[in-house]
């Protein structure tokens, strides 16, 4: 079966320029996402997956340079100007935040919020919106009497299934999930996948999640990329990934998911001010060699399969 | 700097800014017409309505009329046609002229004037009204009143004491319940050229012809009077076209148009009247709580030291200095000029000091901070005594604890005044400096037996001959005595558009009864 | 960043040299009357012109300039001291001493400080004295408030409790680590404040509740100058810069201290 | 809500009867009786001592304090403020004159204020850094720094000294409305604009503006529909505390433009010890104050709803 691509993103380089100086939060990223599929960018907080994510629909603050070439339906979307990108955010991809509850404005009724967003990208009466919002609502499964609610009156797993709804507002092809269930209860980090999957599958979204927690690419990937220090490490299918994880970063990784306990990664993320001459991971790295030091790994591809690692090849 | 430049950008801006809001520009008329109007800005509220005072002096001068006025120190009659005294002083009896009426239409009789008076004594409002040196009164006829006095309380001064504003007769309506003169006065409605269309309180007053008035006719159809408390404010009025004219009535020092501003007044090309007045502004002494004072040489070093001709520069001139004598040339009975008694000398007031015995001499002078005209003088003598080796301490105040300070023995010199706006000359003078007078009060003047003796000499006598000569003694004893230091003549001043014709002085108070306007 | 603070801070000095060496710098003795040279624009003489009396008006100016900056920081040394006192004991003890403390700061701050500081100098009658004592008297409580809200949230910090559940003497660890936590909010706090003051003080002067001549004083100068906006403009448009110039350098010092002390919040005005 | 409003108006009693107190005892600190003044006034000469006695008796300051308070409060309650001593006037009637004169000079020129600092302080956060934004902060830093008063008289010299359009004082036409609104419209702008820069510099960073960017909204519709209305609530708060503008802030500015507000009322009253008035003034205002924060905070409410009155103490207002 050909797998049509939804998204392609070639060479993304991604760096904030501050006071004291520029911090790399992107390193020549490539990936693709295929319609209909769930990538999954897992790895530890502040490895740059989130910018990542943003930088897609142009989230960044003003102080973030961008550079690359992102694809979306085979138009090169990174190309388009700032008035003309707006049609696609809302419409075409569609983003969801963590900590809902800071991501909803909290003066504006959580009805018209849905609505406003529908009423954004399309022309239509207020009564319409409004129609489309409480039909959201009933698909993320809230009461219609919700609609009038203001966010701070609702729990953390309903101002995410508010979020959603904002975001499926407008049935959009793409779903950026931005650490979706982080700063939720585990029972209710369920439901909201649940729901996500039943979401998906209903109108054929392709979801672009990011996250740290394993046991949520467990569940919910089809693909998954690997990324630390700005650097995606490995890209590979849910199902092989989890079988042979190959990049030393990623088996450590899932060892950590095996043994919560008592297994740590040795190291900390670096400081993405600091210049890599070798491979970013190289300090932590129990397989590095004198080499990972001086060169920087490539990346290496085979079928589906990437790893950015000078000790191993994918096979 | 970097941003030197740009807050200059943002001034530039700002003034941009507020140009940028000016509006329509007013249409000069180009030939003069003959107004029917006049707007005059005055300091105070004219106090149409009030709960125990008798209304503003401006009030009583237009919309009211007194028994008597005091015109270059003579008594002459008003509502009065003529008096007569009786019991070598004791009794007055006045005559009052026949067919007067109040502006609302009613009858104005002995009856009525009477009133008055009952009213001033219940309020206690005694201050110049001389009505404290009543023993009764009695209503003779329709058109008789008698006036008797107590022991040792009658003379000239008392008779005088009815050209007082605050003895202005009133109707009987003025009052809430008519005709009880202890309830408050709720509207004024008096016998004077004008009378009251419209009051604002703290705003304006509106005047308009009184036909039921006796005398010439006013020439004007109305005059709208502006309470504009602020003296510079009243000033930028007339500069600014909102006013015709403003006045300047005698109230102690306040509410007058600045001295210092009348020569830029007159050269955009206002006219600017000036009465001078039998009052002097003098430096008094705290005899009362200061021995040093009593020191004869002392007060004259004090006279010597000061330049009165810099103080008429404070005041660009328009102010004539005290050179002469202790009282200018409109004062009763008096031709002064030229007489010098204390030309400035700082020599002289040093070798004075040394004489007395005063070495490292600083005395505290109180000054009350709301006359500003007060303050600026008080820091300008301190600089001239600087030179007779005087350091001069000022303390400045508020006029509450001005009025506190001056009490007690915390301070030896203040400015002061002598003599008064025509009415008052007879009480003021015996005020100052007669310690037995009602009007003495808490501070006069120095003052001594020979001082005392003469000043009632010149007061009390109704023979204007032995008048004039008491009047002679007087002048006489205060410049012997050095009762004070004399600092300048005072005025009254109006400041009127070009076409403002016929304004006259009447007892030193202006009045617009004949005004005409052409703009 | 650091170009305001050196700004403010080239600007403060400047500033406290008129105040404190002002007599070294005033040209001429700023009591000395001459009438011959009354109300005289700008010239080599006096440059900044002269006043109704004749006095330069540059050397009056460096004068009421010390007297204003004098009193704005007497009030607020005074009002800090007050209301450190009160509030770090309100904190400290808490209860019914905290309870009634901030019942008593609570009516201070119910009611408009400039009402009280007018009703103060008007009833007690106007002088330099009274204007500071009135605006220590309603300028307090705000400190007080203040001080106490910072002892009270580095009381609960973590770090106080560990060291002393660690066996340090409670008292000795607040008094070390507490209150060192107040000091930098409440010294930002007293810049903001003086520039308030200053504007208090000239603004009542102004009016005639304040400093009394012959001392002079920017507010009161200004007063004064109103007889003369047609004839000598100069007497208020000198005063009025002057006090621009004394609340601009505060209010940037209070702003870049902001900045350098705590670096996270979006600085306000780089120019 | 209305148990809210009602437990806040309770708490006006106690404020009300403190403040009072203060202001009577302030008299008493005073170091002249008011007899002296107000009768000097009064009769434009010294009083005599009998003159003093009677006004004394008349008033009832020959007995103690305390009677004196208590009998007062007791008016009060019963709605009889008594009466100025210096002119008889009533003192309710007085302080609702001035205080439509200071209502009319406060909301035109906040009004003003807000017109000029809203487009310029939102458009400057909008373009933060830009050269506009340097530009205007720079503006309003140094007229943060100008005293209201003297920018007053700028405007006076400019336009009725040299252009001589506009009056510079007096109450009675609305063309003496502009110059102090203007003086005080401008001088209130400056710090406004940098309260609406940051209130909306702050905004501007928070996550639901980039939940409104990703959601397709135009950004002219996030600053007006997101940004502004939680922006507004800051800027409202301020708002409200410079109600106390209202009461006598404006001091200098009335008296300048010989405007009788509240401001200039109270410092006539003040410096001429008339008790009564000072006593009426103090007690109105603390209600008005309480009343006017009230009302902010229901606004405060109807723009934030996250605001909740029942966990709220009531007694904290500040």
């Amino acid at each position: 079966m050909k797998k049509e691509k939804l998204l392609e993103v070639e060479q993304l380089n991604i760096k904030f320029t501050t006071s004291i100086g520029d911090v790399n939060v992107s390193d020549n990223i490539n990936f693709t996402l295929n319609k209909g599929e769930t990538f999954c960018i897992v790895g530890e907080s502040g490895c740059g997956k989130s910018v990542v994510a943003l930088s897609l629909t142009r989230l960044l603050p003003e102080n973030a340079v961008i550079n690359g070439s992102v694809k979306f339906e085979g138009f090169t979307i990174s190309d388009l100007d700032d008035k003309e990108f707006a049609k696609i955010r809302g419409q075409k991809i569609a983003t969801i935040f963590e900590q809902p509850m800071s991501c909803i404005n909290p003066v504006m009724r959580i009805g018209e919020q849905i609505a406003e967003t529908y009423r954004a990208n399309f022309k239509c009466s207020k009564k319409e919106a409004k129609l489309q919002a409480l039909k959201k609502l009933e698909e993320v499964k809230l009461p219609a009497n919700r609609y009038n609610a203001y966010p701070h009156e609702l729990s953390g797993g309903m101002q995410q299934r508010v979020m959603i709804a904002i975001a499926l507002a407008c049935n959009p092809q793409l779903l950026i999930a931005d650490e979706p269930t982080t700063s939720l209860d585990v029972t209710v980090q369920y439901q909201i996948l649940e729901l996500l999957q039943e979401l998906k599958e209903k109108y054929h979204m392709t979801i672009l999640m990011i996250t740290h927690d394993m046991g949520v690419v467990h569940d919910m990937a089809d693909r998954i990329g690997v990324m630390y220090a700005g650097n995606m490490m490995e890209i590979a299918e849910r199902d092989a990934f989890f079988k042979q994880p190959l990049h030393p970063y990623a088996q450590e990784l899932l060892n950590v998911v095996k043994d919560p306990c008592h297994y740590t990664i040795p190291g900390t993320v670096p400081n993405l001010m600091e210049i890599f001459s070798g491979c970013p991971f190289e300090p932590r790295c129990q397989k590095a060699t004198e080499m990972c030091k001086t060169y920087k790994p490539e990346n290496s591809v085979r079928d589906e399969r990437m790893v950015r690692c000078l000790n191993v090849i994918p096979n | 700097m970097k941003f030197g430049m740009k807050s200059l950008l943002c001034f530039c801006l700002a003034a941009l800014m507020m140009v940028g809001f000016v509006g329509c520009s007013n249409v000069g008329a180009s030939s003069k017409t003959e107004q029917t109007e006049l707007k005059v800005a005055y300091g105070k509220d004219t106090g149409v309505a009030s709960e125990k005072g008798n209304g503003d002096m401006l009030l009583t001068i237009f919309a009211g009329e007194r028994l008597v006025e005091v015109v270059d120190g003579e008594v002459v009659p008003s509502i009065a046609e003529s008096w007569e005294v009786k019991d070598s002083g004791k009794t007055i009896s006045f005559k009052i002229k026949e067919g007067l009426k109040f502006s609302d239409g009613s009858d104005l009789t002995a009856k009525d004037v009477k009133l008055k008076f009952d009213r001033n004594i219940a309020t206690k409002n005694t201050s110049w009204t001389e009505v404290d040196r009543i023993e009764k009164i009695e209503v003779a006829d329709d058109y008789t009143i008698n006036f008797y006095y107590k022991d040792g309380m009658d003379g000239y001064v008392a008779l005088a004491g009815f050209a007082e504003y605050g003895n202005t007769i009133v109707s009987p309506n003025s009052f809430q319940t008519p005709g009880d003169p202890t309830t408050p006065m709720v509207k004024f409605i008096g016998s004077g050229p004008w009378k009251v269309a419209d009051y604002v309180k703290d705003q304006y007053t509106t005047f308009v012809p009184n036909e039921n008035y006796s005398g010439d006719p006013v020439k004007l159809e109305k005059i709208t009077v502006s309470m504009i408390k602020d003296d510079e404010a009243r000033v930028l009025a007339i500069q600014s076209g909102d006013v015709d004219a403003v006045v300047d009535y005698y109230h102690g020092g306040s509410a007058y148009t600045p001295r210092n501003l009348l020569s830029s007044l007159k050269e955009e090309g206002f006219q600017v009247l000036k009465q001078e007045m039998p009052m002097t502004t003098v430096l008094a002494f705290n005899y009362t709580n200061n021995e040093a004072w009593k020191n004869l040489k002392l007060r004259q070093a004090l006279n010597y030291a000061i330049n009165k001709d810099e103080i008429s520069g404070l005041f660009d001139g328009w102010i004539s200095p005290a050179n002469d004598a202790y009282f200018s040339d409109c004062s009763p009975y008096t031709t002064a000029l030229g007489k010098q008694s204390y030309k400035y000398n700082p020599e002289k007031a040093k070798s004075l000091l040394t004489e007395a015995g005063i070495t490292g001499f600083s005395p505290k002078m109180i000054v009350n901070s709301e006359n500003a005209d007060e303050v600026k003088l008080a820091e300008l003598l301190q600089s001239m005594l600087k030179e007779s080796d005087i350091n001069l301490q000022l303390d400045v105040m508020d006029a509450t604890k001005y009025a506190e300070v001056k009490k007690t023995a915390d301070w030896d010199l203040c400015s002061y005044y002598i003599g008064g706006p025509e009415r008052r000359i007879y009480s003021r003078n015996e005020g100052r400096f007669d310690k037995t007078a009602p009007e003495f009060g808490s501070s006069g003047c120095f003052t001594s037996d020979t001082i005392a003796a003469s000043v009632q000499k010149a007061v009390d006598p109704f023979d204007e001959k032995e008048r004039k000569a008491g009047f002679k003694e007087f002048y006489a004893a205060i410049d012997a005595e050095t009762a004070c230091v004399p600092l300048y003549y005072d005025a009254v001043f109006v400041v009127a558009n070009e076409g403002v014709e016929g304004v006259e002085f009447i007892g030193s108070e202006p009045r617009f009864d004949q005004v005409t306007y052409k703009k | 960043m650091g170009n305001n603070l050196k700004t403010g801070l080239v600007l403060i000095f400047v500033l406290a040299a008129i105040v404190f060496a002002g007599p070294l710098i005033a040209p001429y003795d700023p009591f000395e009357v001459d009438m011959s040279v009354r109300l005289q624009g700008i010239s080599l003489a006096h440059i900044m012109g002269t006043d109704q009396l004749g006095r330069d008006l540059f050397s009056r100016l460096i004068y009421a300039t010390g007297t204003s900056v004098k009193i704005s920081l007497v009030v607020v040394a005074a009002s800090m001291t007050i209301g450190f006192i009160f509030g770090s004991v309100a904190a400290f003890l808490g209860g019914a001493v905290d309870e009634f403390l901030m019942r008593i700061i609570d009516v201070f701050m119910a009611f408009p400080t400039k009402i009280f500081t007018i009703a103060i100098a008007g009833v007690l009658g106007a002088s330099a004295f009274n204007i500071t004592l009135a605006l220590i008297f309603t300028s307090w409580a705000s400190y007080a408030r203040m001080v106490r809200g910072c002892v009270l949230t580095a009381k609960q910090l973590p770090f106080i409790d560990a060291s002393v559940a660690l066996g340090a003497n409670r008292r000795y660890t607040i008094v070390k680590h507490v209150l060192p936590s107040v000091f930098q909010p409440l010294s930002t706090f007293a810049f903001q404040r003086i520039a308030h003051t200053m504007m208090m003080i000239v603004g009542l002067s102004f009016i005639g509740l304040g400093v009394q001549p012959p001392t002079p004083e920017l507010g009161a100068m200004i007063n004064e100058s109103k007889n003369f906006m047609t004839t000598a403009p100069h007497l208020f448009v000198f005063p009025g810069l002057l006090i621009s110039y004394v609340v601009f350098s505060f209010n940037i010092l209070d702003d870049s201290l902001r900045d350098y002390w705590d670096p996270r919040i979006k600085s306000e005005l780089v120019l | 809500m209305i148990k809210y409003i009602f437990r806040r108006l309770i708490y006006l009693i106690p404020v009300m009867i403190i403040t009072s107190f203060i202001a009577y005892m302030l008299v008493y600190l005073s170091p002249s009786s008011p007899a002296q003044i107000i009768l000097k006034a009064r009769y434009t000469s010294e009083p005599t001592q009998e003159q003093v006695e009677d006004f004394n008796e008349e008033y009832g300051f020959d007995k103690p304090i305390l009677v004196q308070y208590t009998s007062w409060l007791n008016k009060a309650m019963h709605g009889d403020l008594g009466k100025s001593l210096t002119d008889g006037s009533d003192v309710l009637e007085d302080f609702i004159y001035s205080f439509i004169a200071s209502a009319k000079l406060y909301f035109s020129s906040q009004l003003l204020a807000l017109l000029i600092a809203l487009p310029i302080g939102v458009y400057s956060a909008f373009k933060a850094n830009s050269l506009f934004d340097r530009f205007s902060r720079a503006y309003s830093l140094v007229g943060i720094s100008l005293p209201d008063f003297w920018l007053g008289m700028v405007l006076v010299y400019i336009f009725s000294i040299m252009l001589n359009i506009l009056p510079s004082f007096g109450y009675t036409s609305p063309k003496n409305l502009i110059l102090p609104m203007l003086a005080l419209g401008l001088s209130s702008s400056f710090s406004l604009i940098r309260l609406v820069r940051t209130s909306v510099l702050e905004v501007l960073h928070l996550n639901y503006i980039r939940t409104a960017r990703s959601k397709g909204l135009g950004e002219g519709q996030i600053m007006m529909k997101h940004a502004l209305r939680n922006a507004m609530i800051p800027i409202v708060t301020v708002l409200g505390i410079h109600l106390t503008h209202f009461i006598g802030g404006a001091v200098a500015i009335e008296s300048m433009f010989a405007w009788p507000g509240l401001g200039n009322f109270f410092a006539k009253a003040a410096s001429s010890q008339d008790i009564p008035v000072i006593q009426g003034f103090v007690l109105l205002s603390a209600i008005f104050f309480i009343i006017a924060n009230l009302i902010i905070d229901i606004i405060c409410k109807q723009l934030d709803p996250r605001i909740d009155f029942h966990n709220e103490s009531g007694k904290n207002n500040g």
